[in-house]
């Protein structure tokens, strides 16, 4: 009789164990379908204004960017709000926003902007531990006695497009511990390395994926988009 | 005779800093008479603005984007707002650069000229030190010898 | 406050000389470049210091500022020049 | 409160001042070029961002205290890239890196 009711309640595990996991699959399925059909829907989007870009190149929208950001800047230096020192500001703006509109905002490959910011935000909490053990790195091997350091020169090749990109990346390996790059040559990082063991470390191009999760580069998978799969699932959740 | 520096990154971060340091040029320029600084270190910041300009992104470029002459202009005008003022106040019937006297013609009270005075000519120094910087900058990158200027090219030439 | 500060700046000024050293015998022209790169962000925590001390930073401020800007671009601009100069 | 808010900016500039320090001490016994730009380029970044940010906190909420947050943002794009083409200028111009078991420069 226990035995029948044990085989009876292995069972039901194994039967709800086998929905859950067809349960588990279709809602992979969902997910996979809908971040595909999320990327082509910003694909689309970025495409859109990337033609809207090139029709107005070096048109109104950017110099009038340029103006607001140089107008906020020149309000955080003068720190005046009267009449005329505002108006003064707005005359300043406009002359080198005039002069400068295609500088500032040139062949930033399109994306949304806002976006952009905010993943660069989130961005710079990680990027501040990584310089502070970079620093205690440094510490570490100037005060050593014996200093432990292999220099030697690795290069690497990078999936990443833009320019802007590039410098960021740059910029991140050069504050990073133990490495600085040296140039860029065709898409070739040259990057000098303290230690063979931080060498090892920017193979494993971390730090590039997060990179190009920022910029919206590139087509892998990456850390953030499992957690926009996630997201994903919650939103289902709270639809059914 | 500088060429475009073929460096992605300076390139980069010079091409986004320099509207924030010519913004920033002519707010020295402006608030002269409030904080240090004033028309000739607001010129020196311009100037340095079209020197980075210049070394990142070469000759071509920025000729296109501040043509010679024009910035030769620029500091022309600006001795020219300088002596102008000046001597407005002479006319008027003060002394040279007594900007109290422009009240008259400004219709405000004399310490609003007198501050109205102070900025005209900040500008015209900043227009003038920066054209100044800018041209002699050229003239050492270049050897003073503008790559239109064939025809003095070939004199040159000629002479050895 | 202001005594701190001024500790902070004396400090600095100490690390500024031992920089000088890398200036002065450093051999080669790359590393002089380097040191005074160096040099040049010290200078600018201790104007901010003079500043404290002066009981003017909004003034000293904009100097900073100032300095902090052609320090980058007399530095980009010698690695410009040593670049060409092959 | 003040307390609080002093502590933090003493804790800021001490340790901005901890940094500077080794980075002089890695300029002066760093063997080459190669490897001294690493202490100056990082260790310089974040001694000026820490020292900004405790006299930004000493400062409180002003317009002071904002242009040294701008500063700031400035060295942190200005200082990897200058530290960039020191070096770069440097490998162009025939500077060899050091390997270990040489003699230090």
């Amino acid at each position: 009789m226990e035995v029948t009711l044990f085989i009876h309640a292995a069972d039901d595990a194994f039967r709800i164990l086998e929905n859950a996991k067809v349960q588990a699959v279709g809602l992979l399925d969902t997910a996979t379908r809908l971040t595909s059909e999320t990327r082509w829907m910003e694909e689309k989007k970025v495409q859109g204004i990337l033609k809207g870009a090139q029709a107005t190149r070096s048109g109104f929208q950017n110099f009038f960017a340029t103006f607001v950001m140089l107008l906020a800047f020149w309000a955080l230096l003068s720190g005046k709000f009267d009449t005329f020192h505002l108006s003064l500001g707005v005359i300043c703006s406009l002359i080198v926003a005039y002069l400068s509109h295609d500088l500032l905002f040139a062949n930033v490959r399109v994306g949304d902007g806002r976006v952009i910011a905010q993943r660069f935000l989130f961005y710079i909490p990680w990027l501040l531990r990584e310089i502070v053990t970079a620093n205690f790195y440094v510490a570490y091997l100037a005060l050593s006695p014996r200093m432990p350091i292999d220099p030697q020169i690795i290069t690497f090749r990078t999936k990443l497009e833009s320019d802007i990109s590039w410098v960021a990346l740059a910029n991140s390996i050069t504050l990073t511990p133990g490495t600085i790059t040296i140039d860029i040559e065709n898409r070739e990082f040259i990057v000098h390395a303290l230690d063979r063991k931080v060498a090892g470390d920017l193979d494993t191009g971390e730090m590039e994926d997060r990179v190009a999760h920022i910029f919206m580069e590139a087509d892998h998978i990456y850390i953030q988009d499992v957690l926009d799969v996630s997201r994903v699932f919650a939103a289902l959740k709270r639809g059914m | 005779m500088i060429a475009s520096s073929d460096d992605i990154i300076i390139k980069t971060i010079a091409r986004i800093f320099v509207p924030f340091i010519q913004l920033y040029a002519l707010y020295v320029i402006m608030h002269g008479h409030y904080s240090p600084g004033g028309g000739f270190q607001g010129g020196v910041i311009l100037g340095a603005s079209m020197a980075l300009l210049l070394i990142t992104h070469g000759y071509d470029e920025v000729k296109r984007r501040f043509p010679e002459n024009v910035v030769l202009l620029m500091g022309s005008v600006g001795v020219l707002i300088y002596a102008g003022i000046g001597l407005t106040c002479l006319l008027l019937g003060g002394n040279y650069l007594d900007y109290g006297q422009l009240s008259v013609i400004l219709h405000v009270e004399p310490a609003h000229a007198r501050s109205l005075g102070i900025l005209g000519v900040e500008l015209g120094v900043g227009f003038t030190v920066m054209a100044i910087m800018y041209s002699i900058f050229f003239d050492i990158s270049t050897g003073g010898i503008l790559p239109g200027d064939d025809k003095l090219n070939g004199e040159l030439e000629d002479n050895g | 406050m202001n005594e701190f500060f001024v500790a902070v700046g004396l400090g600095l000024c100490l690390l500024v000389f031992l920089v000088l050293y890398r200036v002065i015998f450093g051999p080669g022209v790359f590393n002089r470049i380097a040191a005074i790169s160096a040099v040049g962000t010290k200078t600018l925590i201790i104007l901010l210091v003079l500043g404290y001390v002066y009981n003017r930073v909004d003034m000293f401020i904009d100097i900073s500022m100032v300095y902090a800007l052609l320090n980058f671009i007399g530095c980009i601009a010698a690695a410009k020049y040593l670049e060409m100069e092959r | 409160m003040g307390y609080i808010i002093a502590a933090l900016s003493v804790v800021c500039l001490l340790g901005g001042l901890f940094f500077f320090a080794t980075a002089t001490i890695g300029l002066l016994r760093f063997p080459d070029f190669f490897t001294r730009l690493h202490a100056t380029g990082k260790g310089d970044t974040l001694a000026v961002f820490l020292c900004l940010i405790g006299f930004a906190i000493h400062e409180g909420l002003s317009l002071t205290a904002m242009k040294i947050v701008v500063i700031a943002v400035f060295m942190f794009l200005a200082q990897p890239t200058a530290t960039h083409a020191i070096s770069r200028a440097g490998i162009r111009h025939g500077l060899k890196p050091w390997v270990k078991g040489e003699e230090r420069q």
